[in-house]
């Protein structure tokens, strides 16, 4: 990151636009170019640290991520860099995170807080729920809530009880709230700035299991690519990709269930079967159009999440493909999705989470004629 | 300005210095309620109203005391008013403050334009006070929308159901003012029962940490719909929940208008010059029904009601300014006027018919909608053109 | 309700099963018998009277529901019947409603809890979703969690905002939760006795405008189907009900939406349309094989549901059913579910709730070859 | 017996009378932290103990003391083991209590037999030193399961990680023995982090409320993960917090064994004996990172931890007993040999590999397997199988 280091005086006084506009500019500068193996965490620092270069109304706040940097180190540096007043630890209530939160983006500020794991937002649901997700429309627009709920989230990891749930369903269903989960590095960049960008709440998904891996990344680029996206008014928000192309059938997967997804496409294709994927990336809003076309287009469909399967975000999924794609399915839409059971400890997750044989499975039910 | 844990003196430790009380003494409200004018309307020796050293609290000016007795008319007006309204079918549900007038009063006198209220759904007539258009503030009521005013222009919350999470939104309010180095101070209302709520004390603790300029005010009106006060604490005050805050704490008769703009001007003041956040409580009485749609017989008895007759907020004002000569005949009849004429806005207001347009439900939930929503939104137009052209 | 009253020292002292049995037979005595017409909350309060009779375990605690009975009135009179040791009034907290009730079925008792309404549960979410749901699979069993919370749930009541809200879909998504919905007056009685029996924690969702509904009810034929459950091991729970036959297309709904879709029945039939109607009633667990054989019989669906409808219940039927029956479908499951917006004002709720007309609507979407 | 708001007398009234303090002396902590026994290992003269009127303790029993510094010198050992284990990677996390270990075996000691413990995902030694076994408790951290012995038998609570949500489990164990008639006493344990969460709020006022024999022991180790105390709260001290609740508040000096076993020994007893809930806070330090996952260096200076070795409370207990002549050499080599058997057991157990059992995924959701619930089995069944057969 950016060694530009505003003075603490600077850092601590009132943030002055004109400031963090030149040590913007200067971080620009000082970075180093090019494509470079960069980590999930990494760009998604970047990515708070550039939006709080360009705007001082961007606040970072929560348990442990000023000078620890959270225990995931996704803000690293940002107390250091920015000073206390905008990166700043909180007392150890999510419900106050998160209500505070949303006075202090009643009052001109866009806060980006970080819900240290996904079961320790619970305590915030009241919050999330009937404030976060109803202050835009309960005042019919007059007051904004540009804010940024963090929220590393799913297993993988080996974490014990309550530090891997998948918790994306509660908030996707909740009409109000935006929901994004990126899988690759440059979208936890692309995206985490969309989302502090955006005038809405956004409930950011991290998938935690991601957060160490690497891709070749060019920050420059993802930076020039936000530039120009802001000046023209366009974005990637609410866009499903094509993380690989296919024929054959479609994989419908997000965060943390696309590399696996991917995983089984790439052994598909050594058997023969050209799989497409078709990463989400934004859960709410929905990009049917992405996802019709492709299953229009494979005939079959299978939808991955980490998630408990009842109720959950690939039932919608299944729902909305069907509703739009029947005449075009020759088999229905399967599922591989976690059990309907609690998360399992550690030497359990193996289990529970979909991988690439499960995936496998549900391909070869999808009744094939050969 | 730097807002931290390690705020350069707290002001705990100021007041210690200050008044050359203990920390104890500074947290913990005065013995006993601050009361200024009794029930009966006359003045209380100095050394009846309840203050004691850290906690003096001056007379405020007639103009003041005058300007509050006017909203305490106005504001029984609009209780009275209101209630008629929902017996006539006009509003959906009515929360009425009556008897809480001088509570609602000086919560909106307390603050300056720059300052913000957090008020609950039944901190109506507050939010009158402090200028928002009464029509605009039924709108909740009534049914049409969920809040019927834009909180920024008058920097007051919509008023909130979900009971304390409002604190908290005024914590942040706090909070981002203070980061910008504006001097605002939020005053963040709510109920004795719902200081029992976990929010309460995420709210209180959050503006204690910061340091923030919120005065938290809680009307303790005995109960929580049907639930008396001593189910919800065994405190020996409210006010003593400060304490565990590092907090000042102060309780006042929330039946005396006079000692209410004393202790919540003082509240104001202290937070404005960096004192941190306060608690006030106000020792009131619900004197009706939790809302037109509960039957308090069925917890209450009349006699617990008839006590408070006595002490009600509004004769004791117009008895203490009579003698003092500041309230004359000619005057009363001017502040009765104007009381009646916010009560004909309310009536005529609430009897028009306002239309209400069904493509709303789409149109705010996001800056922009989703296709998701412009699809829902089409399906709903072309149903209602559907009825439209059966018709 | 039974006018058979405890003395006071005995509903005040430690509770002794056998007054209590004595108590419930009295009642059973005193009480009117034959088929009356009676409201669902009678039905739910008479079911919460005899399961405290029956089991001096039961206790029932919650905001307003001793003196006042509940701001609905469904646990009217029962502190004056059970003292107020086993029917008590708390503090105004929810979390800690759900978490104390926790500890009491931890040891020994049998809560049964009331939300005061559906938005004011979401403060307990971390108990409910952490604990409740947890506590049994997190101790291998050996702790049992015999614990009911119900909640008075979903609209067309004109409430003002946060008391309309349809969150079934947050606790159906919570792996170690069931999750019950009754629809009828019977079921009202049935089904929260078999609640209160259950050994593991149901959300008993109450359709808060069917409260006052009225049916045909014979408490005692209830209570004698209960005894008699008991005493053979069988119950009801986790059965869906036809609600009505019929043989073009399945309307599939629960709580509040049961009515609705029979009355939409009942409208086809007149244009010569046969739908059959399933009453859902348990969510959690969910019954594929009386919904699933009614779609492969008629070959159509609708899910109805008051709820948003991304990534709800409804989306869950949707998805289950296509797995299941796809190849019986002649036309892709339609769903008639609330908007994807915050539940409206009372003067707009008409237009987001499903009604009569969008039912029909979608039925006639349903691809039919006449 | 009824448990309601209007119990016959409070717990503060009846110590106003009793010991003829004030309501607020009766809640507030003494003005200093209970210590019996300093940091050098001597007994403090016994007005420098900081009792004061209504406050006042004994000193425990020989035998006693003795039976604590052997739980000690375990739950030392405990810490140490444990923490080599993660290491060679025998077990996932640790979150160690070493430093704590006196607030552990205090904890488990002032407790009968029916009482019940609520403890926190730091509290293992706690849990051991109550009879759990060793290698049982380690279960959670091991990654085998979520727990790894039966609450309801030792009357221990799962080691809880969402912070003081378990506070309102042990509020409700307790409700329900007091309707039974039973005298049972429950700790409930947490964090000073973990003070600042709603579910503390409304575990303390429950208890309070409804006046239920609860002991709240807070371990303040200054410490949540990197957070110090200062950013959690600004009160004078987290006993403090009691007064809010209309409760009584005690701080004690959490490296002093002698003077935890008479606090919390008494707290237990004043709530058996129908006092209510009290609040005890104990100051003590993390001497570790927050689990071996944690890197402390990046939020604190050596230095500070260095402060604290010298109030080691074992070395604190090893001085006082052997100058009181109560521990030789050979009492100490017995209690080193226990400490070692257990070490030798944690060693043993965690290198045994527990093959775990798939379908353990599905048995314990609920009490009868729901119909999705036996397909979903059955489907990893199938797999497993395969795999198995493709072997
Ligand atoms: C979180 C939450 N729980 C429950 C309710 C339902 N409810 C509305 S008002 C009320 C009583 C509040 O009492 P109090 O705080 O004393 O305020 P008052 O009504 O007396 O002004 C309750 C329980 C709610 N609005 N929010
Ligand atoms: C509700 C909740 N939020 C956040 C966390 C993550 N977390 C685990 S331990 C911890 C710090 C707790 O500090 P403290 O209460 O002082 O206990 P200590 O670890 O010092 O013993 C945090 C933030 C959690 N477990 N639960
Ligand atoms: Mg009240
Ligand atoms: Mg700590």
């Amino acid at each position: 990151m950016s060694p530009t280091i505003t003075t603490s005086s600077e850092a601590n006084g009132n943030v002055s636009a004109a400031t963090a506009r030149a040590a913007a500019k200067a971080a620009v500068v000082a970075e180093q170019t090019g494509p470079q193996p960069i980590t999930l965490a990494k760009a998604l620092n970047t990515a708070m640290a550039d939006a709080m270069h360009a705007d001082p109304s961007v606040l970072v706040f929560g348990e442990d991520v000023g000078m620890l940097g959270g225990v995931f180190r996704i803000t690293d540096g940002l107390t250091k860099t920015f000073g206390k007043d905008r990166c700043f630890d909180t007392p150890l209530a999510e419900s106050g995170i998160v209500g505070m939160a949303v006075g202090m983006a009643m009052n001109g500020m866009r806060p980006v807080i970080e819900m240290q794991f996904d079961a320790f937002a619970y305590p915030a649901f009241e919050q999330i729920v009937s404030h976060v997700a109803k202050m835009h429309n309960r005042t019919k627009g007059t007051v904004k809530l540009p804010m940024v709920i963090r929220v590393p989230y799913a297993g993988g990891i080996g974490g014990v009880e309550h530090h891997c749930d998948s918790s994306e369903a509660y908030y996707a269903h909740t009409a109000g709230l935006k929901v994004f989960t990126p899988a690759t590095v440059a979208d936890g960049y692309r995206m985490l700035r969309e989302a502090i960008d955006s005038d809405d709440p956004v409930m950011f998904m991290e998938p935690k299991k991601l957060y160490w891996s690497k891709d070749q990344v060019d920050l420059d680029a993802l930076r020039a690519e936000h530039a120009e996206n802001t000046a023209r008014g366009t974005s990637s928000e609410g866009r499903a990709a094509v993380a690989r192309p296919g024929t054959d059938a479609t994989l419908i997967a997000y965060g943390p269930s696309v590399p696996t997804a991917l995983a089984a496409a790439a052994a598909a294709a050594e058997e023969g079967r050209s799989l497409e994927v078709i990463d989400v990336r934004s859960i709410v809003p929905f990009d049917d159009e992405t996802v019709c076309a492709s299953v229009r287009k494979t005939g079959r469909a299978v939808v991955i999440a980490e998630a408990h399967g009842f109720a959950s975000v690939a039932s919608e999924i299944v729902a909305r493909v069907q509703e739009r794609c029947f005449h075009h399915l020759a088999a229905p839409i399967r599922r591989v999705t976690g059990f309907d059971v609690p998360y399992p400890a550690p030497k359990l997750e193996h289990y529970y989470l979909p991988g690439v044989d499960r995936i496998l499975d549900a391909v070869d039910d999808l009744q094939w004629e050969d | 300005m730097t807002i931290s844990a390690e705020a350069p003196e707290d002001a705990a430790s100021e007041a210690v210095r200050k008044f050359g009380i203990t920390v104890e003494d500074y947290m913990l409200p005065a013995r006993h309620q601050i009361q200024m004018v009794g029930p009966d309307g006359t003045l209380n020796p100095h050394t009846e109203q309840g203050t004691q050293p850290g906690h003096e609290y001056a007379l405020p000016g007639d103009e003041e005391l005058l300007a509050a007795y006017e909203q305490l008319v106005v504001g029984r007006r609009v209780n009275d008013q209101n209630s008629a309204l929902v017996r006539q079918g006009r509003m959906a549900v009515y929360p009425s403050s009556h008897g809480q007038e001088a509570c609602q009063v000086a919560a909106a006198l307390c603050l300056s334009d720059g300052d913000w209220m957090f008020p609950t759904y039944r901190d109506s007539v507050a939010v009158m006070a402090r200028g928002v258009d009464p029509v605009q503030t039924m709108t909740l009521f009534r049914g049409d929308w969920h809040g019927g005013y834009d909180p920024a222009k008058h920097k007051v919350g919509i008023q909130c159901t979900p009971l304390t999470t409002q604190l908290l939104h005024g914590v942040g309010v706090a909070h981002a003012a203070k980061l910008r180095g504006e001097d605002t101070v939020v005053l963040a209302m709510c109920g004795d029962g719902a200081t029992s709520e976990g929010d309460f004390h995420e709210a209180l603790n959050f503006a204690a940490v910061f340091h923030l300029p919120v005065v938290f005010f809680v009307q303790n009106n005995q109960y929580a719909i049907s639930v008396p006060l001593a189910h919800q604490s065994v405190a020996p005050s409210l006010a003593h929940k400060a304490v565990g805050y590092g907090m000042a704490g102060e309780r006042v008769d929330g039946n005396d208008m006079v000692a209410l703009l004393a202790v919540l001007g003082r509240a104001v003041r202290l937070a404005r010059e960096g004192s941190g956040p306060l608690l006030v409580e106000a020792h009131t009485y619900r004197m009706q029904a939790h809302t037109n749609a509960d039957d308090a017989t069925r917890y209450r008895q009349d006699s617990e009601v008839a006590q408070w007759v006595a002490k009600d907020p509004l004769s004791r004002m117009e008895t203490y300014l009579t003698d003092r000569g500041l309230l004359d005949d000619e005057r009363a009849a001017g502040i009765a006027e104007k009381a009646e004429a916010v009560a004909t806005q309310l009536r005529e207001g609430l009897s028009e018919e306002v239309p209400v347009e069904p493509q709303d439900l789409f149109k705010y939930v996001f800056s922009t909608p989703t296709p998701q929503l412009k699809e829902q939104s089409a399906l709903l137009a072309d149903e209602l053109s559907r009825e439209e052209a059966a018709k």
